[in-house]
């Protein structure tokens, strides 16, 4: 079962996006027929370990990259295949944070240089309202007004990610992909950043798709959860769901509920850990049973709104219920 | 016999650029016992890493390193030389760097530098060992929890993901058996899961070795779950040491606070706002003239603004750089 | 990267500011210093064929009584002339092919990067030689010649910097906000590897001015009485025993502005190359 | 380096999984059939450009003084008036047998392959006799510089390459020859002595030529060690290095000179175009037969097959060192094979 | 491998020195032989290419230097330029206008057989054969047929009387040299031009195509075997590395001298330098057919304003002398020594003739074709520089390379070139050729009929005297029009090593044929 699109800000259908990969001639398939709902005014978090494909999802969605296949709906338009000159108009709906404020910036332009590129390229303000508009702009995340005539390397990261929030505001977009966006901050600065995503989306109602690998930030800011494992999505719910009753196995591995054998299993690159037929878990997974390998687990919802792909899972929805370990079930 | 290992007084760094020289640590005092693990945290500029190269003297060669004092197990480090330096590197010290990837020699294999490992072990310790390399690296990797050593051995770092690597790693400091080593953020580059294994991999090696290790981490979480005692560095300085749990449970320091407060309130999902601590870290080349923490300080008052505080000591050897601290110990 | 240098950095590298400074007697040499020279660089002398360097020639004279102090400054003009011409329309069209091919990717960047890769394979000297034989003679020919023996080199750098910088946030930000390709190679990509293309453009006009002095040395030279340092020596050669002035200065006064160029190229690297500075801070 | 873009060229069976080629022999598989691949479009366009060339090889083969019908006859039996197409298709297939035609002008009526044969090996002695004497100053100047960063050594080693690469080559051989052959007398100013007949003959005779090619590739060389050196002296491996208390000369040797050598053998690899470049009017200076002076004969002459030829062969020869380079690197940098 | 020259050197010698510079120098010039008693090492300076030895092939100069040494003609020039005998004892006009050519007895080829009428026969028609397309074939044109008389005996017939005949019979630059019948049929032409076989006093040994080639001694020469058993012949590329390399030792003598270098070598004592006046003409081609040359004031007055002694001393270094023609002066009497107003520098005259014609100087922004980057290049550069200092005209240079030059020659895509020929040994082929409205040379188009009768006079005309007073009219006659620039005409030099002596210059640049004469000390 799939979500409804009807409540969707965007509803992704079976997106699928590989890479050429080394060596030439392979592909290596980074998303594998993801779908998910971004709804209106929702945070929606989005974790998984480095390489899962977390951030090619964001900016597949952003049309930073082109689909292999599947569709991306906005306002009834798939947008997955459409040219650049197609998105323009979708462009200042979609906007982007990305992980490190200081390379968001380009170098040789001022603060109100950067700022003002997105109202004038989506025409949004005239050159003679624009000094007003930057200083609204900085004030709204919290800077001064000055600012606008430093260069980016005379701020800090946090000073920078602020006004990073603020580009992606300039254009009042509908949904806001936010990258890893406070991974790179420092500890004490963290927490202002991550107040002020709560402030901006509360206010002013957009969506925002919040990538993270940690875990703690993504409970703390997200209404929804979405679990992905090299570039499957394993599993997606309400936050509060996800982080107590999770179903899927690497969920519970991610929250540290299961512990997973301590040893290399699977570590060493060149063994391919992931299994490329059925559930792609299965090489890591202590619950892997014979159907695993032979069927890939779909998406289900095993609990309203809370889905899982994962044969096993069904075993865990019953209160108190342990599956029993793959050891014990294939023997 | 005293069970001070190391004793730092009053140690300064900083890089010479263009002709001037930029203060990156500001007189830090450091006694580490035997034994102990010491975590170090702070954010990136705060002084951390600095601090651990110039233990090890590895800081590059723009570097201006003075100090009081400088003493590992009675030796006094600052008048031996070079030579004499590094003879103690490897064999006494060692280090472990922030990013694996990066701490081996891309052209050679995994056995190479073990094997090197194990000659340098082997001649510190002035002993010859009958054991083919082979087996001991196949032993010392299993030591690590590397369960496919032998086709590890003929790899190329390269070939290994970071949290192997990162076990390599540990398992070439397992073999040189130092007194002290200086883990630089080790798990900051690793991704959860792996930070996880790689962590109760360093309480092995503690437990093992019984060496000090000083453990610098910007992580809170990382610091509280392994270490004994804890430094907060804050622009160069140490504004506060103490017992890990002392420090956690109840921080004197204000800065120190607002870090506790906030991952504390991540920790347990409480939702609502999180407690900021405002603005940034001080430019070094423009520090205010009282308290470095002065600026950024919700608690600051007339005193804070143009006196810089002294560490004030306190109980079971904590010490805290700030003017309330002391007012809390002299109840006037 | 922050990729910003300023005048003042210039002047606390000794390195480039001693380039800075070659560079600069040699450009007031050429223009200031040509339009004071009592000479003409075309007035024949017949009276004085070859003499040796003395006051009134400081050069001497050439095989037609022209004062090779004179020559040389005009025909550095040339030579720079030519060299600059060759490496703004290599390093223009290069960066932009570079670019495109590289933001596009795909069949373009392979076509246009095979291409590119054809003309790197060929020794540079030999590819010159070969296209003015098929070109003809003539200076807009040598400036073509040799600016298609330095379009690869530009187009790679561009290549590989693009590649890189494109997926830098701030371009990807930039294609968010709806700007066009052209918009953003142009205004957020080349401008932030300007440092390595200026290095490789001042390194190019110093190895330009070699190709075209070996072009003329062996005859395929700007068209007289123009002269170009390349045909200055390539006069001087053809008396080397009577006259070695005219070579030995022409070609003492090519070392001496590639030694500015190599020295600026040097310095303008080591100031912006992140690699090459010592670490400020760990 | 050049070759990398071909892989996009290969078509996706050489590295499927029918294909069980080991990766390292795979990877020179598909270089060579790369470096094949871009042989053969140079090739065209080579001998399309030159059929667009402005003069006649009849008139440069039968001399200023012969006849019209003497012309027509030549031109007629070498099939100059046929269409371009057929010419370059009759060329192909004559490459395909290992003929590379007659010489037209130069040494006419001579099979090119016979030529190019025999100046081959001269050119390949005066260009690596360059290349060794490139290296070798190098390698002591690069690590002087690079050791003594900063001191008196590194600022005479860096003067010493920046001064070599300031002086083009031929005013180098000029001086050379003014100074050290017609002045002292130490080496002969022309001329040249197959190795095959006297070694130490022919390393003599061809010093001159030789260190005229190698002063600026020196420079180069030596610049871009030292540029290697300081970059992998600062190498996070090299720290952790000093940190397990390796020696100096281990350390040297094994991490930082070791690792230096990747881009110093690409450069290496690189500048072998300047040195077949540098050869060209050098070996006109000094008389050497090699195929540089050919080169030019062939161009001056409108010599068409032969010019064609000695483009090929340059061509290939820049192709083959990129390849043993690609090889060597992926022996020196296993992070390179896949 | 270290060879040590077959024991030449001793190995301590070598190594005894205190360093490496010690040991080169001793190496000096090593392992280059030193000049030996039996061969000589004869350096063909500023050519790369031989491409045959087959005279009726060659075209190119150092060709000829070559194949001089290798064959022999009926005649030869003595040092006077006297035509006298060579394989032909001597010769007679027979009735009819035929001249009888009396063979040497027992000359031998150097391939053992003997010369015969057949041979001289075969030779002469296989020049004439317009399949074989000879670049010579012109010389033997007027020739109707050759007759057998016996087998040291040939007559040849000429359709008209034909003057010039003799001289195109001699071993100069003629191609009319005598080949072994029998050889030239069993190898082919094509290979016989790379394995030549001639009655000269030397024989083909090893040729190693555009680096050089070996000569070994014909034992059989019929003047009796030479005395130097080998001669290496060098192609050298460069003149001045020529220089370099006979002040080096490397070689002992040299075909050509850079013109600038003269002086400074005839004070070195380590060499000798051989000169004359050579016979070759330099003058500016002019095209006829367009404007400005269209124009007989316009070509007066260029021609009439520049300085030819200034050109000789700033192109030449003074090695050469200025002309008033085309007729060099190594021709004797046909060449007239008179200076002609048209050809000798006068502004104000230069400027009256141009006033009469129907160009403006100011229009005038043509450029001279001219080539390479030696003195061919410095003769356009003071040409132009003067010509527009006196006229006002704006000419430029523009170097090509020699092919793309004659080839516009030929398709007459100029307007102005610097040209010449060089070697050429009878008045006919610079009248006839360069000036005569059908002659081959003759590209910028010029048709003087009265003059065209006049050298097909010339031709006709046997008595040598006469025949020179018909030249000098008509280059007279012609030159009055300028229909080409004569400029001058430049020395012929070669340089030899002290050691080496014997060598006889003759003005048409004989070098091979006086390999036979050289001794080396």
């Amino acid at each position: 079962m799939k979500p409804t699109p009807s409540a969707a800000l965007v509803a992704i259908r079976d997106l699928s996006l590989s890479f050429p990969g080394k060596p030439a001639g392979t592909w290596f398939k980074a998303l594998d027929e993801v779908s998910l709902d971004i709804r209106p005014r929702e945070i929606l978090g989005l974790v998984g370990e480095s390489g899962s494909g977390k951030t090619t999802l964001g900016k597949a969605i952003l049309r930073l990259h082109r689909p292999s296949s599947g569709s991306i709906t906005i306002d009834g338009r798939d947008i997955a295949q459409l040219g650049e000159r197609q998105l323009k108009p979708f462009r200042r709906d979609l906007q982007m944070i990305f992980q490190d404020p200081a390379a968001s910036f380009n170098p040789r332009r001022t603060i109100g240089q950067a700022l003002s590129q997105p109202l004038l390229t989506q025409r949004l303000a005239r050159r003679a309202e624009l000094p007003e508009r930057i200083e609204t702009l900085l004030r709204r995340v919290g800077l001064p007004a000055r600012f606008s005539s430093s260069f980016p390397h005379e701020l800090s990261g946090g000073q920078l990610q602020r006004v990073a929030i603020a580009r992606a505001l300039a254009l009042a977009p509908a949904l806001i992909v936010a990258d890893e966006a406070v991974s790179k901050l420092d500890v004490s600065v963290r927490a202002g950043v991550l107040n002020l995503f709560k402030d901006i989306q509360a206010e002013t109602g957009l969506s925002m798709l919040f990538i993270t690998h940690d875990l703690e930030v993504a409970r703390f800011l997200c209404h929804r959860i979405g679990v992905l494992y090299h570039g499957r999505l394993v599993e997606i719910g309400p936050a509060a769901e996800v982080f107590s009753r999770p179903l899927h196995p690497y969920t519970k591995l991610l929250l540290g509920t299961l512990d997973a054998a301590d040893d290399d299993s699977g570590d060493i690159r060149r063994m391919q850990s992931v299994s490329n037929s059925g559930c792609r878990y299965l090489n890591t997974c202590p619950l892997a049973i014979d159907l695993c390998r032979e069927r890939r687990p779909e998406l289900e919802a095993l609990r309203t709104g809370h889905l899982v792909a994962c044969h096993r899972a069904g075993e865990w929805a019953a209160p108190g219920a342990v599956p029993r370990r793959a050891e014990q079930t294939s023997a | 016999m005293s069970d001070v290992l190391v004793d730092i007084r009053q140690l300064t760094a900083g890089f010479r650029s263009q002709g001037r020289t930029l203060g990156i640590v500001r007189g830090v005092d450091l006694t580490i016992e035997r034994g102990e693990v010491l975590g170090i945290i702070g954010e990136s500029g705060s002084g951390k890493t600095v601090t651990g190269l110039a233990l090890l003297r590895l800081l590059p060669e723009n570097a201006e390193v003075q100090a009081e004092r400088m003493v590992f197990d009675g030796q006094d480090l600052l008048t031996l030389d070079d030579d004499g330096f590094g003879a103690l590197r490897g064999a006494r010290l060692a280090m472990i760097f922030q990013d694996p990837v990066a701490s081996f020699n891309p052209a050679k294999r995994i056995g190479w530098h073990l094997h090197t490992i194990f000659t340098r072990a082997d001649e510190a310790k002035a002993r010859s060992v009958a054991t083919p390399w082979r087996e001991r690296a196949r032993a010392i990797l299993h030591d690590v929890g590397i369960t496919r050593a032998e086709e590890t051995i003929d790899l190329f770092p390269h070939q290994l993901s970071g949290g192997m690597l990162q076990r390599v790693l540990i398992a070439l400091i397992l073999a040189l058996e130092p007194d002290l080593i200086v883990a630089d953020e080790p798990t900051t580059n690793l991704d959860k899961l792996v930070e996880r294994q790689v962590l109760r991999l360093f309480r092995d090696l503690q437990r093992r070795l019984s060496a000090a290790i000083v453990f610098i981490t910007h992580d809170m979480a990382t610091a509280a779950s392994l270490c004994d005692r804890i430094a907060v560095m804050y622009a160069g300085q140490i504004v506060e040491i103490g017992r890990t749990r002392d420090v956690f449970e109840a921080p004197s320091h204000p800065y120190t606070q607002g870090l506790v407060r906030t991952s504390l309130a991540l920790a347990r999902g409480e939702g609502g706002r999180l407690a900021e601590i405002a603005g940034e870290l001080p430019n070094p080349s423009q520090l205010p003239p009282g308290c470095l923490f002065e600026p950024r300080c919700d608690k600051a008052f007339g005193r804070c603004r143009v006196e810089r505080p002294e560490p004030f000591p306190g109980r079971h050897g904590r010490a805290v750089r700030c003017f309330l601290a002391e007012m809390e110990q002299e109840p006037s | 990267m922050n990729s910003k240098f300023q005048i003042g950095a210039i002047l606390r590298n000794r390195l480039a500011l001693a380039g800075l400074a070659i560079t600069v007697v040699v450009i007031l040499a050429i223009t200031l210093g040509a339009a004071l020279m009592p000479h003409s660089e075309e007035d024949m002398d017949f009276v004085n064929l070859l003499m040796p360097p003395s006051l009134e020639h400081p050069f001497g004279t050439d095989a037609f009584g022209r004062d090779v102090l004179t020559r040389v400054l005009i025909g550095g003009r040339m030579s720079l002339m030519i060299s600059l011409s060759a490496i703004a329309l290599a390093s223009v069209v290069g960066t932009m092919m570079g670019s495109l091919s590289a933001y596009h990717g795909g069949w373009t960047d392979a076509v246009l990067m095979r291409f590119s890769d054809l003309l790197f394979a060929f020794p540079s000297f030999v590819l010159a030689l070969f296209l003015m034989v098929v070109l003809g003679f003539g200076t807009p020919n040598i400036i073509l010649a040799i600016a298609l023996v330095y379009l690869p080199i530009f187009a790679r750098i561009a290549r590989n910097m693009t590649m890189l910088i494109k997926e830098e946030p701030y371009v990807q930000a930039a294609r968010l906000m709806g700007r066009r390709p052209l918009s953003i190679i142009v205004g957020e990509i080349i401008p932030n590897f300007s440092a390595p293309l200026l290095v490789q453009a001042s390194i190019g006009v110093a190895f330009g001015i070699i190709l075209e002095a070996g072009l003329s040395f062996i005859g395929l030279g700007v068209q007289p009485p123009t002269p170009s340092l390349g045909s200055i020596m390539a006069d001087g050669r053809e008396y080397f025993s009577r006259g070695p002035w005219v070579l030995t200065f022409s070609g003492l006064a090519i070392s001496f502005a590639l030694l500015g160029l190599n020295l600026l190229g040097d310095g303008i690297r080591d100031l912006t190359d992140p690699r090459l500075r010592e670490r400020a801070a760990p | 380096m050049s070759l990398s873009a071909v892989d996009r060229f290969l078509p996706a069976v050489f590295s499927g999984r029918r294909w069980a080629l080991p990766p390292t022999l795979r990877y020179v598989f598909g270089r060579i059939l790369g470096a094949l691949l871009v042989l053969l479009i140079g090739a065209f366009i080579v001998f399309l450009t030159m059929k667009a060339a402005p003069g006649d090889p009849s008139l440069s083969a039968l001399g200023e003084q012969a006849p019209p019908e003497a012309i027509a006859a030549f031109r007629l039996q070498h099939g100059l008036d046929q269409p371009v197409i057929t010419q370059f298709a009759s060329w192909l297939g004559q490459i395909a047998h290992g003929d590379f035609g007659n010489s037209l002008v130069v040494a006419s009526g001579r099979p090119i392959s016979n030529l190019i044969l025999s100046r081959l090996p001269t050119t390949a002695f005066v260009g690596l006799y360059a290349l060794t004497i490139a290296v070798l100053s190098s390698l002591v100047l690069g690590t002087v510089a690079a050791v003594w960063r900063g001191k008196m050594a590194d600022m005479v080693a860096t003067s010493i390459a920046v001064l070599g690469i300031s002086m083009p080559d031929f005013f180098l051989a000029y001086m050379l020859i003014l100074g050290l052959a017609l002045g002292l007398g130490l080496f002969p100013s022309y001329g040249f002595v197959a190795p095959g007949d006297s070694l130490l003959g022919a390393l003599h005779a061809s010093f001159l030529p030789a260190l005229a090619i190698a002063a600026p590739m020196a420079a180069v060389f030596a610049r871009t060690l030292r540029a290697a050196l300081l970059e992998v002296i600062r190498q996070p491996y090299v720290t952790t290095a000093r940190s397990f208390g390796l020696s100096r000369a281990f350390t040297f040797l094994h991490f930082i000179f070791r690792n230096a050598l990747i881009p110093y053998v690409t450069i290496v690899g690189l500048q072998v175009r300047y040195v077949l470049g540098g050869v060209v009017v050098i070996e006109r200076i000094f008389g050497i037969p090699g195929i540089g002076s050919l080169m030019v004969d062939a161009a001056f002459g409108r010599d068409y097959p032969l010019v064609q030829a000695c483009m090929v062969t340059f061509l290939a020869i820049v192709l083959l060192v990129n390849l043993l380079v690609d090889i060597a690197c992926t022996g020196l940098d296993p992070r390179r094979s896949r | 491998m270290i060879g040590f020259g077959g024991g030449r050197f001793d190995r301590r010698q070598v190594f005894k020195g205190t360093g490496a510079a010690v040991a080169l120098t001793a190496l000096g010039g090593w392992p280059l032989p030193a000049v030996a008693a039996d061969r000589v090492r004869a350096g063909i300076t500023g050519y790369s290419v031989i491409n045959t030895l087959d005279p009726g092939k060659a075209t190119l100069i150092p060709e000829y230097y070559v194949l001089w040494g290798l064959y022999n003609g009926l005649l030869a020039f003595d040092e006077k330029m006297n035509v006298v005998s060579d394989l032909a004892e001597g010769f007679a006009a027979v009735d009819g206008g035929a001249l009888e050519f009396k063979l040497r007895s027992g000359v031998k080829f150097h391939d053992g057989s003997v010369l015969s009428a057949d041979d001289v026969k075969f030779s002469f028609e296989r020049l004439l054969d317009e399949k074989f397309a000879s670049p010579n074939r012109s010389k033997l044109a007027e020739v109707d047929r050759i007759e057998i008389v016996d087998p040291l005996t040939v007559r040849i017939h000429t359709k008209r009387a034909f003057a010039p005949l003799l001289t195109f019979l001699t071993n100069a630059r003629t191609g009319t040299q005598i080949l072994p019948h029998k050889a030239v049929k069993e190898m082919g032409d094509e290979k016989f031009g790379r394995t030549p076989i001639g009655t000269g006093p030397y024989r083909l040994q090893e040729w190693n195509a555009n680096q050089g080639l070996v000569l070994a001694a014909h034992e059989g020469y019929f003047r009796g075997a030479p005395r130097l058993k080998t001669i290496e012949v060098p192609l050298i590329t460069e003149e001045s590395s020529g220089v370099t390399a006979l002040l080096g030792g490397q070689i002992d003598l040299t075909s050509t001298a850079p013109f600038a270098d003269v002086p400074q070598l005839e004070k070195n004592k380590a060499i000798k330098v051989l000169k004359q006046p050579g016979l070759n003409t330099r003058f500016i081609s002019l095209n006829l057919r367009k404007a400005p040359f269209d124009d007989v004031h316009f070509r007066r007055a260029v021609s009439m304003a520049f300085q030819r002694e200034a050109m000789v001393r700033a192109v030449l270094f003074g090695e050469g002398v200025v002309t008033n023609g085309v007729l060099p002066p190594a021709l004797g009497p046909f060449h007239d020594p008179k200076p002609r107003d048209v050809t000798t520098f006068n502004a104000e005259r230069a400027r009256a003739e141009l006033a009469k014609s129907k160009y403006k100087a100011k229009d005038q922004k043509f450029a001279v074709v001219t080539w390479g980057s030696g003195w061919w290049k410095r003769i356009a550069e003071v040409f132009v520089a003067q010509v527009n200092a006196t006229l006002g005209t704006q000419l430029t240079v523009e170097v090509t390379d020699p092919n793309a030059a004659y080839a516009r020659q030929k398709s007459g895509d100029f307007l102005a070139s610097v040209w010449g020929w060089t070697g050429f040994v009878d008045a006919d082929e610079y009248l006839y050729d360069i000036l005569h409205s059908k002659g081959w040379r003759n590209f910028g188009g010029y048709s003087n009929p009265e003059a065209d009768k006049l050298i097909e006079a010339s031709s006709r005309e046997l008595d040598v005297a006469k025949r020179a007073a018909i030249c000098r009219q008509a280059e007279a006659l012609v030159m009055e029009e300028a229909p080409v620039i004569a400029c001058f005409c430049s020395n012929i030099h070669n340089l030899l090593s002290a050691k080496v002596d014997g060598f006889v210059q003759k003005p048409y640049g004989n070098y091979g044929d006086q390999f036979p004469m050289l001794t080396v000390a």
